[in-house]
């Protein structure tokens, strides 16, 4: 099982409509290649789940940009004011999302869980059309999984069966996502052979990840 | 002194030793240069790690490691960096006990709107609802009129961020504590008056019977 | 032959290059010495790892390295240690494509009980209820009869392990799929006649089509 | 803030009555010298939260064997005879929890969030007396966080703030028990200065750990 393929092999896996999920936190720990690939390639109409959307020039608002954005879930979108814009003119639907929740939503869906109880959102916007919960006198919304045709993934050292180790704050969603969509694609900063991880210093085991590109280095 | 340094000194002297603390863009993020001498807080970035350290010199940054603000930052000795569920365990779960945010309304319910102006200004709520929702005590540290409007209400009407969850107010004038009963004023700047102070805020403030001097 | 490793062997049959696997105690464990050539598959360990090998050569055992049965055994290069709610995330999650259970008693219906007898013996439950609600796939790997008694029923009346999550039975007289119209059997042991794995089995058997011999 | 305190002044904190979590899968990963002198000190009445009641002789099981547990919540009970038989003779408690559930219970009591949504148990008598709830056409059970008022943990490598690296499979409970108690106490098989573990590689952070004993090194 080779997992190691070039960048327009992996991304000729999405197709326009597609659900995906892209990694990262205002760009930091994005898989920077295989959004440009995106970005080339044109694919459009697609949902796309991200902590944010990024700078016009960084991360995945490169996507917002250039207009393949047809639905954003996100929690924060203040750093790319074309996001608004094509929010405020009906051009894109956008669903603002606690960042804790939206990271839960994710781990719920790789994990099998039906759905979470958070106190957080309770008496704001965010509990409109939710089901409210009280457990032991405190209100909870009742949160559902989020899941995702492909997830688009940056990891720092990956070996070459996609087991992953992040460095620095590039953790965020990464490693969520991985586990939260059919396909997943890991951009890799340095391939490694098979075995040069320590077990014990894995993030993200390689039984998630369908292919590698990469390595930079 | 400038109105901002001011205020985030006066926040400072509510971190105690050993305390976990989440620092909002802006204004709170100066609080970090103020911690009192002889102990030790851990400063928690929702985007993904513990013991958020200074601003690393010109030269040495490495562009893996920023705040929520995308800001280059340093880790210190006995960091820890995990994931964004991890991160928000942290926070959901009580185990922040302070977190500071700027605010455009704050009410005397305790209610907080810090995240959008319907039509104008929606930059997503981010972390702010998880980090008031689970911290054990919120600090709201503003400015405390803004060009001249209340931002201290009798009932926000912009959109909340949570409900009830605020416990404190820090502004230039004042250090006001979100009760059952109201808001309090505990400290006042003695460079206003009570008045002043009231004058400037929409909700009815009760005068703490020891109110005391404002210091920093 | 003896019957478990000849069941054993079968089983190893259904494993698929890339498949992550996780097999119970006993008759199970005995899948991971007959994985078909050629290809790979990756066994995970409930109690925190994936890439489980083999037990070690004596004198070389970890005692941190051991398997859900408490017995020491190895990791293979490419594996993966990590926490009971990331273990069970793999297992409930889908991530699993193939689980290996023994059985106390299966029925038509896919139902599974393989974890207590009320009154005599209650083990607990473990991570079977997850494994079997969770995996993508899940064999019933065990001897048809026990002492004689049935224990492929019309309908299981011991507590259930989980309801209607099996997919393929695989005994010493033949390999059964469970089916929305019932129980498929789909090859038989040629050391049995169609009628004596009836005989043996309480529920009604439908007799596939194209009934193949089942080989090892 | 000095964390390191003798085992004496660590277990001083357990009092009868309590309720606990013990660290450790069959004894893999359990605080064993805490729970040794938890055994010498007598303390009873306890709520034990464990992965399982290891054996008479080995982790949690020899509290079990020394009477000192009133109510146990595990997922196996089968390598410890004498659970059986107290439970048998209803002289304790035992709530039988599928251990995928057992963990997630653990997490969402550490994490906040007021339960889940699981597929596990449904159509067991796991799910008596559970609210069921049905999401796009599947039933989950409703399950509660748990929480307790002291976790003993273990860990391999940990430094003087208690940040933790595990080894092998001790992880186990011991990584979510640290979220999930008011007071948390590591055993450490090695205790490090601050700064000594990478922090991409600190798998609890020291934020979670209250006392530190040890170390065996």
């Amino acid at each position: 099982m080779n997992k190691i393929v070039s960048i327009e092999e992996a991304i000729s896996h999405i197709k326009d409509g597609m659900t995906i999920m892209i990694g990262g936190f205002l760009g930091c720990g994005s898989p920077h290649r295989l959004i440009d690939a995106l970005v080339e390639k044109g694919v459009k109409d697609l949902t796309l789940i991200c902590n944010d959307s990024g700078f016009p020039e960084i991360g995945s608002g490169k996507l917002v940009v250039n207009r393949q954005i047809k639905k954003l879930i996100a929690s924060h979108i203040g750093t790319n004011r074309e996001t608004g814009n094509q929010m405020n003119a009906g051009e894109m639907e956008v669903v603002l999302v606690p960042q804790g929740t939206l990271a839960e939503q994710v781990r719920a869906g790789g994990s099998g869980l039906g759905g979470f109880l958070t106190p957080t959102g309770v008496g704001t916007v965010v509990e409109e059309g939710k089901e409210k919960i009280e457990i032991d006198g405190k209100t909870y919304l009742l949160e559902l999984p989020l899941r995702a045709d492909v997830a688009l993934i940056a990891g720092h050292t990956v070996d070459k069966f996609g087991n992953i180790v992040y460095h620095g704050a590039t953790r965020n969603f990464n490693n969520l996502m991985a586990t939260a969509a059919d396909l997943v694609i890991v951009e890799a900063e340095e391939i490694v052979e098979v075995g040069a991880i320590d077990p014990n210093h894995v993030v993200t085991p390689g039984i998630f990840v369908d292919y590698i590109v990469g390595g930079g280095k | 002194m400038d109105k901002k340094e001011f205020i985030a000194r006066r926040v400072a002297k509510e971190l105690k030793d050993g305390d976990v603390v989440n620092l909002g863009i802006g204004l709170p993020t100066m609080v970090a240069n103020h911690v009192p001498e002889g102990i030790n807080v851990y400063f928690q970035s929702e985007n993904g790690f513990i013991g958020l350290g200074p601003a690393p010199e010109e030269g040495n940054e490495d562009p893996y490691i920023v705040n929520a603000g995308a800001q280059c930052v340093t880790i210190l000795p006995g960091g820890a960096f995990f994931d964004s569920s991890t991160s928000f365990g942290i926070i959901r779960g009580g185990h922040v006990d302070i977190t500071v945010l700027g605010a455009l309304q704050v009410d005397e319910k305790g209610n907080l709107a810090n995240w959008m102006i319907p039509g104008k200004m929606v930059p997503g709520m981010g972390g702010a609802m998880d980090l008031v929702t689970g911290a054990k005590k919120v600090i709201v540290a503003m400015e405390h009129t803004v060009k001249g409007n209340h931002k201290i209400l009798k009932e926000c009407n912009l959109p909340l961020t949570a409900a009830g969850e605020v416990n404190l107010i820090i502004t230039e004038m004042g250090v006001i504590e979100v009760t059952d009963k109201g808001l309090v004023l505990k400290e006042i700047n003695p460079e206003y008056t009570i008045e002043e102070v009231q004058a400037a805020t929409e909700a009815e403030l009760i005068i703490d019977e020891n109110l005391k001097k404002m210091e920093i």
